[in-house]
């Protein structure tokens, strides 16, 4: 697929990179004039989705998160990407409230949460290689 | 992420302004324990007009929060979230354990109202 | 060599997109309390070779720009690269106020500006193949 | 960038806030064309105080007004810029062509104040 514009970051896996993430997609987001609501959808998603990569794809060890935004036609489309543990049962990650990490205070709500807050969600995963989360949204235009 | 520490009666109200996430939920437990440690207090109040970001690892906070505070035999609510927080808090259908109130008051109210 | 922090980001080579490079470059800076006269020199040298890949490498024909920022021991490391036509002559290139595209308002100071606002330029570059540009700032640690 | 065009005599002053890159000049470029067009004006003063950042291509518009206004026998000045776009300017050694002042009275004293 072609897009309008697009960006494809690369970062260390590390928490402090969360906000950088949201951060970046929010500055290539903003040039399509969002509503503050969807901006903030947007950036929730991806924090979501970035913080999974360091807490569960890399289990906080070392390793690189990748980030994709593109626009194309009034809809944003975003990659999250690790090469990490992978998820053995993808339905039951997706599950409200699941985690397999209760004892780090997660809530199991991070999929719920992309979910409720983009249009489409896919998850592609494999043990041992690695999750890409790829999440669609359209924009309204006024 | 800004933190604020205030007692008033049993209570340790706790005043955050900034974002929340994976990060800085980590800044928030310790130093929730530190304060509780240092400032004593049964119930907690999370003032949160002040937050500008929530992911769902506010959810895991407050619920671990909850926890410490539950093992006391203490209270937690949240007061002044935000629409965008409220609907995080929401989709966690965590309201039954942390109620959410829109001033402190009547936060403070549920937390220290119940009874010995 | 191993960085405490570091991203890599490719985004499409448009103008709108320099304003982009400079707000990743300031989010990965502010993790490490510049000043803001470090911020605006680090960011100001950053525009000026996103802005040579756009129209000197591609000139401004679609393409791809490589950002990279690191961070190590109290110094920020920047790359800027493109697969772009590439400079002939780099001594002159790097001549204050040469330009060779003076039709397009272009003041041939850019590659000054990256001298003077950063500690070293080193640019690495061959005719149909593309420029890289490193440049690095230590940050003053009071 | 946000752009303000404003006749005074012969002098169109221009008004820049926010930041001045390759994106953002060629907006620049073009609406000063047709500003010039619609309003007239001889000379060009530029207020730069609401300029947030700038690099080369900010000199290589300004050089380009220059060329133009001297077609039509004017003066360019710029004012209000703060340090680090006067330090641009500086590196640039244009202040020959294209004079800086620190207010906008004596900007366009200086545009104003040459003989016809
Ligand atoms: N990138 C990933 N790599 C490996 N496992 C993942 C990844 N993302 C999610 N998971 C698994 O899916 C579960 C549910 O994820 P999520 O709904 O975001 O909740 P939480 O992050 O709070 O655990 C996680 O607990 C984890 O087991
Ligand atoms: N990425 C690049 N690819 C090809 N040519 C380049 C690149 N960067 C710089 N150059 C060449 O070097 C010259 C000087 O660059 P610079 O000092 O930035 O001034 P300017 O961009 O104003 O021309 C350019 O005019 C161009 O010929």
């Amino acid at each position: 697929m072609e897009y309008q514009n697009a960006f494809r970051v690369f970062f260390a896996a590390k928490s402090q990179n969360e906000a950088l993430a949201r951060i970046m997609t929010a500055a290539f987001l903003s040039q399509y004039d969002p509503t503050l609501a969807e901006l903030t959808d947007i950036k929730t998603a991806v924090s979501e989705a970035v913080t999974n990569a360091i807490i569960h794809g890399y289990e906080e060890k070392a390793g690189e998160v990748e980030l994709f935004c593109g626009y194309q036609d009034g809809k944003i489309y975003i990659e999250v990407a690790d090469q990490g543990a992978g998820i053995a049962d993808i339905n039951q990650a997706r599950e409200p409230l699941y985690t397999s990490k209760p004892e780090l205070e997660r809530s199991g709500m991070g999929f719920t949460i992309m979910e409720s807050f983009m249009d489409g969600v896919r998850v592609q995963s494999k043990q041992g290689e690695g999750t890409r989360v790829y999440m669609e949204k359209s924009l309204t235009t006024e | 992420m800004e933190l604020k520490f205030l007692k008033r009666n049993r209570t340790l109200i706790i005043t955050i302004d900034g974002e929340i996430d994976h990060h800085t939920c980590e800044i928030l437990r310790g130093e929730t324990e530190r304060a509780l440690e240092k400032m004593g207090g049964k119930n907690i109040v999370f003032r949160m007009g002040g937050v500008s970001f929530m992911d769902s690892s506010g959810i895991g906070a407050m619920i671990g929060r909850y926890k410490d505070i539950q093992r006391l035999g203490g209270k937690i609510a949240i007061a002044e979230a935000n629409d965008r927080v409220g609907q995080i808090f929401l989709l966690s259908a965590m309201q039954s354990l942390i109620p959410s109130f829109p001033n402190i008051d009547l936060a403070l109210e549920y937390v220290e109202g119940g009874k010995e």
